[in-house]
């Protein structure tokens, strides 16, 4: 969790830190639209859960590093004041081949989006308001029962 | 017996709180006697906690099932559905 | 196409141009390993088919956005001599939701592993070798089969 | 009635040859009439354009099956699988 920017292209080099092992990373950038249900949002407000957000990201790289043959994980997400093209949040991860660091990675961001405890908190011209779970993230998390 | 509450995102913002001391009730308590506790408290605790919301509790970080037994000094977080990413 | 190497962290930013709707980025990033089938490899050169790898190329990227909502699709690929962890290919993805990000990226890697005109060939101590065609690739590909 | 023929990566190599001018004999011309008339040359071409080898034919830098008809001008390309990144 950090209120500052990232940067993903240090970010991924940072990861991979000279691992010539690496044939695969595979990422994914969360980004703040203008747009949300059909209103135009101007600003956004990322309240997490101190102690518990750190200990369910871990558990969420833990489960991938579980399930799949990959070699890295880094998982940033912003918290704070947040507006229209910034980014929210970061996924990476690296791998031998391309198939297991996809897979990886589109199950963190499944299982982020459905277990970490952020709420988001959007002003429209109606007035700031809550951001209701979408069903679309439950399902997508689902997938992934064996 | 006390535990700690902690209230997140828009329960916070109803219940005009985001952390107390509260005193369970005397027996074995569990998080579904600590909601009908809290219920006790009409307005927007009722409301919200109504067992027809769709809201989440943790206990000591974990997210438990209303069947989860309480102790003293547990740290009790009630939220909604989680909307990060 | 290009011989010299690509900044991801600029690619991204550039793709996503200021376009508020965007709210995912997916993105892949293929590294030359050390190692590939138990040899060390110490140089790889990466040939073409000029002409029709551009063709290929747009084929993959057209198909893609006839498939997902999408909005953007970016796909580099270096050609010459690569070392272990140089970069040798990256695809980006734009879209408003998450899923179809990850699935048109995933998908423009597995078509462009076996149908763009690209071959490599390696430099280990028991001599250079043309890398044979992965049948995983090709299984990889035929899951995109309706 | 000519065509342009184009070998790449290990094919290139073991025909040592990247690119040329080649005649097909009279009569209606395929993609297998072209492969059949390669083998003739004996050596790495009999060996690489075996029947059960796998390589591909690209015709005007499509991908084509063998009973694909030719026609003067065209550029036919004779690759192994591709192996990119």
């Amino acid at each position: 969790m950090q209120v500052q920017d990232f940067d993903v292209g240090a970010e991924i080099a940072a990861l991979r830190l000279g691992n010539p092992a690496v044939g695969a990373v595979a990422s994914f950038i969360g980004c703040v639209r203008d747009m949300n249900e059909g209103d135009s949002i101007g600003l956004m407000y990322l309240e997490h859960y101190p102690g518990m957000t750190e200990r369910e990201l871990e558990k969420i790289a833990t489960e991938a590093h579980g399930r799949w043959d990959i070699f890295d994980t880094l998982i940033i997400h912003r918290v704070g004041e947040l507006r229209p093209l910034d980014q929210i949040v970061f996924v990476a991860v690296t791998s031998a081949h391309r198939g297991e660091s996809f897979a990886a990675c589109e199950f963190i961001m499944d299982f982020l989006k459905t277990k970490a405890p952020f709420w988001k908190r959007e002003a429209t011209p109606q007035g700031d308001r809550w951001v209701d779970a979408r069903v679309s993230d439950d399902a997508a998390a689902a997938r992934w029962k064996q | 017996m006390t535990i700690q509450l902690i209230f997140l995102a828009r329960l916070r913002e109803r219940f005009r709180v985001s952390r107390e001391a509260f005193a369970l009730a005397p027996g074995a308590a569990t998080v579904s006697t600590l909601l009908d506790q809290l219920r006790e408290r009409g307005g927007a605790f009722a409301e919200e906690l109504a067992p027809n919301r769709a809201f989440r509790v943790a206990v000591n970080q974990d997210v438990v099932t209303f069947d989860h037994p309480l102790k003293a000094g547990d740290e009790v977080a009630i939220f909604p559905p989680v909307t990060g990413g």
